[in-house]
């Protein structure tokens, strides 16, 4: 039978974010398939070279749309690691508790985003009110609903508005009592655990050789590969939290982890405004006037561990006002350059969608 | 009530026409509202299909050649037509025209003529949602056609107004509903496949192949396919209320079957996702027709629920 | 300095006997940088591969225009140590040729395809990696060359709205 | 002449009808081009559900009447964006988010990113920020409703006449229009 050429985006409703999926089909069988990024391009890399650097924390938090904190996380990182700046106290667990709520928003989204190729629009309703409630502390903790800018170098940019720890606690008690409806409806779901059970299998050898990290890497290792265990930042070290993994990695799996490491970070949440000390929130991290900081020269790389893997930015300084070349690994570039061209082959088109949900592709930044 | 002269059966199967185009348009509003309340929302008004038909028929439509053209006509004319010689309460436009195979013929007309027109447009995603919507038909019929036959032969006729008078002889008791139980369950279901509800919405699947037949529609043409979309509902619900609910005697108890089924099917559809084509195949043909095959013997064999 | 995590250090001098190392240093206490010459890089590679670094995370390039040189830079991970490594090397800017280390990391094949198209680096071995993947109808030179202007790119480019200029800023004035 | 008057009114009359109901069943092709699309779920749910005024998505161009481009555009997605919009059917209408499709917003110095879209398509209507809140978005559509009920959004009818215009900015910009993209594979 002659192979027919299927395009999976860039306008297609099984895709989210902008980017097309080329597929040649056989029957309803998957025979060649290729990624076409670059939709999404607009040169961040080049920008971040033309902005000095602190005008550079209102540029990146553009790179991922869904989960924009790790971008300012790295680049403080980044900065204060050349320029050799402590930050505060307090400051650390603040920023623990922007990208853990952030990362709580990510998989709330990305778990109810299941509904899109599965059908289950009821589950994406749901996801997307919560969400919203984290929208909304958001917006009172730092102003903004989707792009903060708050985690700046030498701290965050402001002290947490009185009473919000209230309202955190407040929302996330009401989060964790109604997971298990989400449990209900999703993963004990039979017409989702028939499209996602021991469908779209990714085995530890694959994951090695694609340099898959994040909840991908974890579902099929059993090993705790969680950056915020192995390497970590903030004060991670300083809070007890478990990462769910497991060995058999279908699509139900990295689902239910997803939805496991939910209760996790709102344990980890609790623990952060529990154990939030005070004090200053912010060190001025170098002379003069932050437009014109000159960082130290140096080349360096920081990853944090963002929902769907390892989230990292290479910066190189030469002593001047801006970046001399910022390089980002987006998290699921491997899965999705790679991956498309060399794994997705042999499925069949239901599952293209599904196989791009769930292996937590996030095309924005793929293309930065 | 039984009506002789040909001018006025086509005036009554007209008015059976428009009464099923306004009730079925308006349920479907308020469907979902329903639904929307399933999603925490408030949702659209309940003329809101109303709206969106009038809106596309008021819109210029492309065309692409004239399969495409002439598939729709053939399409919605075909489902006008099964839907004329439906009975409506005590009303029948035809009588003595309401046998149950009719409307199976005529209801692969107008499914025929939609094939034909999505293919017509060229367009390989509807091409393979035209595949698999003939696909999941072959599910669904089969054990559909099981359990209807076995009314037939229980009860003797296949006269839709008949078997509905059959079944109101002796009040909800003589249902087919409380009669044949398993077979109405297997009925049930080959109905959410007929709707293509969820999970058996493979021919649809935005995510999977962007709506599948009505991928390159839009305009006046997809305004009809929205028309056409209701009358095929009212015939496939209005089917499975006169074989298993009795049919309706007065207007109360139509309208309160009818959206108790619609109803439930489309709640049903927002709790679940969707099957792939393979998955859906191999469901009806276990479960479903296990059913329909049990049903049969117990009501041909054993002459249970006769 | 005296924070450096043992096992790194160990480990850079392990690899400082069997290899030239050029320079070491540790710009947090995890993670070094090393770098060696072009043709040292494979083998460095696949033996720090063989030591744990079963992650390459990024392949990524610097452009030293005044040193006439194109950095690569391979950053690896060993997820069960914790420890990141920088493997860096200099090519010539005006003939910038390497060759692939999808033999060893095939997950490189697009990070390889990425720098070709930012840098032009050519990487031999890899049939796919002179293919545009990002960009498309690219009409200039690899747009993350240290010596490509994209505002002038944009400007010359895509047409801007006009606007009413009420205020005119003075010399060097909101620069 | 009495007769041409009254064929006018009838018409007048009809478009008047068609009007009400474009207003009020708007479809959306939500193209998700850039980061404002973060918040049309958001839109769409609980909290503002956007279905209260008729609209919904829609899977495909051909049965959408409202193109959402939501945030910067890149060459290549401009390209697609053009062919998405040709194929609807009219009439038809864009809203345009946040201030990267007035004049390039953040990435006005990027070599991939266009600058001023209304110089390729016609906008019916800008929503303002970075990104548009939901009741921004709202707000956008209240508007864009009330533009089709007085006539004013006729950006599809702008499209026609200046066809030439545009496409001659638009060939300026991306090259050839048509490209087969391949190229990558």
């Amino acid at each position: 039978m002659k192979e027919v050429k299927l395009f999976l985006g860039p306008q297609h409703p099984g895709m989210h974010g902008n980017s097309s999926i080329h597929m040649y089909v056989d029957g309803d069988i998957i025979k060649r398939s290729y990624l076409l990024p670059g939709m999404l391009h607009r040169g961040f890399e080049k920008s971040m070279e033309r902005r000095t650097w602190m005008n550079n924390i209102a540029l990146i938090p553009r790179i991922c749309v869904p989960e924009p904190d790790p971008n300012e996380m790295v680049f403080a990182l980044n900065a204060e690691a050349l320029a050799s700046v402590e930050v505060p106290e307090r400051a650390h667990w603040i920023r623990m508790l922007v990208l853990e709520l952030a990362r709580l928003s990510a998989h709330l989204m990305a778990f109810g985003g299941i509904g899109g190729p599965t059908g289950l629009y009821t589950a994406m309703y749901w996801a997307q009110a919560d969400r919203d409630s984290i929208l909304t502390l958001f917006e009172e903790i730092t102003g903004q609903r989707v792009y903060h800018m708050y985690i700046t170098i030498g701290g965050v940019r402001k002290d947490l508005p009185k009473g919000i720890e209230k309202k955190i606690l407040a929302f996330v008690d009401d989060l964790e009592s109604r997971l298990p409806d989400y449990e209900n409806l999703v993963l004990n779901n039979p017409s989702v655990q028939a499209r996602t059970k021991d469908q779209i299998m990714l085995p530890a050898e694959v994951v090695w050789e694609l340099g898959v990290t994040g909840i991908g890497m974890r579902s099929s290792t059993g090993k705790a590969y969680d950056l915020r265990k192995v390497t970590p930042y903030a004060r991670y070290d300083k809070v007890e939290f478990d990462v769910p993994t497991a060995t058999y990695s279908d699509a139900h799996t990295r689902l239910t982890l997803k939805y496991l490491e939910m209760y996790q970070i709102i344990r980890i949440i609790r623990q952060i405004l529990d154990l939030m000390p005070a004090g200053k929130v912010r060190e001025k991290a170098l002379d003069g006037s932050a437009l014109r900081w000159q960082v130290p020269a140096g080349q360096v790389y920081s990853a944090v561990e963002a929902s769907r893997g390892e989230y990292g930015y290479y910066t190189v300084s030469t002593g001047g006002t801006m970046p001399y070349r910022v390089a980002v690994r987006g998290a699921s570039f491997p899965q999705a350059t790679l991956g498309i061209e060399k794994y997705l082959p042999g499925h069949r088109i239901d599952d293209a969608a599904l196989w791009f949900d769930t292996m937590g592709i996030c095309s924005p930044e793929i293309d930065r | 009530m039984v009506i002789n002269q040909l001018p006025l059966q086509i005036l009554t199967g007209l008015a059976i026409l428009a009464f099923a185009f306004f009730w079925q348009t308006s349920l479907s509003g308020i469907t979902r509202k329903i639904v929307a309340r399933y999603h925490k929302r408030y949702g659209p008004k309940w003329y809101q299909e109303f709206r969106d038909i009038f809106k596309l028929m008021s819109k210029t439509g492309v065309t692409h050649g004239w399969v495409y053209d002439f598939g729709v006509m053939m399409a919605l004319g075909g489902i006008m037509a099964t839907v004329m010689f439906m009975p409506l309460m005590k009303f029948t436009a035809f009588p003595g025209f309401d046998n149950f195979f009719i409307y199976v013929y005529l209801f692969a007309v107008g499914m025929l003529g939609m094939a034909m027109s999505a293919v017509g447009s060229g367009n390989p995603l509807a091409g393979i949602g035209v595949m698999r919507a003939l696909t999941q038909m072959v599910g669904y019929e089969v054990p559909f056609m099981i359990v209807v036959l076995a009314i037939i032969n229980g009860h003797g006729t296949s006269s839709l107004s008949q078997l509905a008078a059959i079944q109101q002889q002796a009040g909800v008791l003589s249902w087919n509903l409380v009669k044949m139980p398993i077979g109405t369950v297997a009925a049930f279901i080959c109905l959410l496949g007929m709707l293509g509800k969820k999970p058996f919405e493979t021919f649809i699947a935005p995510a999977e192949i962007a709506s599948g037949p009505m991928v390159e529609y839009g305009g006046k043409q997809l305004g009809m396919l929205m028309i056409l979309h209701q009358f095929s509902i009212f015939i496939e619900v209005s089917l499975f209320m006169n074989l298993f609910l009795g049919g309706a005697a007065n207007p109360l108890g139509f309208a309160l079957k009818y959206m108790a089924v619609y109803v439930l099917a489309s709640l049903i559809s927002q709790a679940m996702g969707r099957f792939k084509i393979d998955q859906v195949i191999k469901f009806f043909y276990k479960i479903p027709i296990a059913l329909a095959i049990l049903q049969a013997v117990m009501v041909v064999y054993l002459g249970w629920g006769v | 300095m005296s924070k450096i995590n043992m096992q790194l250090k160990e480990l850079t001098e392990n690899v400082g006997k069997s290899y030239s190392v050029l320079q070491v240093d540790y710009p947090t206490p995890n993670q070094a940088a090393l770098d060696f010459q072009p043709g040292d890089v494979h083998a460095v590679l696949a033996y720090l591969k063989g030591q744990g670094f079963r992650q390459m995370s990024l392949l990524s390039c610097v452009d030293w225009i005044e040193d006439g040189q194109f950095q690569l830079v391979y950053l690896l991970f060993n997820w069960e140590a914790g420890l990141r490594l920088q493997v860096r090397t200099r090519i010539d800017r005006a003939n910038p040729v390497f060759t692939t280390v999808t033999g060893i990391y095939p997950g490189a094949k697009y990070y390889e395809r990425d720098v070709h198209e930012f840098f032009g680096v050519e990487f031999n071995g890899n049939p796919d990696s002179s293919k545009p993947l990002f960009l498309e109808n690219w009409d200039d030179m690899p747009p993350m060359r240290k010596d490509f202007d994209p505002q002038a790119y944009s400007d010359r480019k895509y047409k801007a709205r006009e606007y009413k200029t009420d205020f005119n800023t003075k010399a060097g004035e909101g620069q | 002449m009495a007769t041409a008057d009254k064929e006018k009114k009838l018409k007048e009359g009809w478009e008047g009808i068609s009007r009400f109901f474009r207003a009020n069943s708007l479809w959306m092709l939500m193209y998700c081009t850039g980061c404002c699309a973060i918040e049309l779920p958001q839109a769409m749910t609980s909290r503002y559900d956007m279905e209260r005024l008729g609209m919904g998505p829609m899977a495909t161009p051909r049965q959408a009447d409202v193109l959402l481009v939501t945030g910067y555009l890149s060459v290549k997605t401009l390209r697609r964006v053009i062919y998405a919009y040709e194929q609807m059917s009219t009439p038809k209408y864009i809203v345009a988010f946040g201030p990267c499709t007035i004049n390039g917003g953040i990435y006005h110095d990027a070599a991939t990113v266009i600058k001023s879209l209304d110089q390729y398509l016609p906008i019916d209507v800008y929503i303002a920020g970075c990104m548009p809140k939901p009741e921004a978005v709202m707000n956008g559509f209240q508007d864009l409703i009330d533009m089709i009920k007085d006539k004013t959004a006729d950006g599809w009818k702008r499209y026609r006449d200046n066809y030439d215009w545009y496409k001659q900015n638009q060939i300026e910009s991306l090259g050839e229009l048509r490209i087969k993209d391949e190229y990558h594979e």
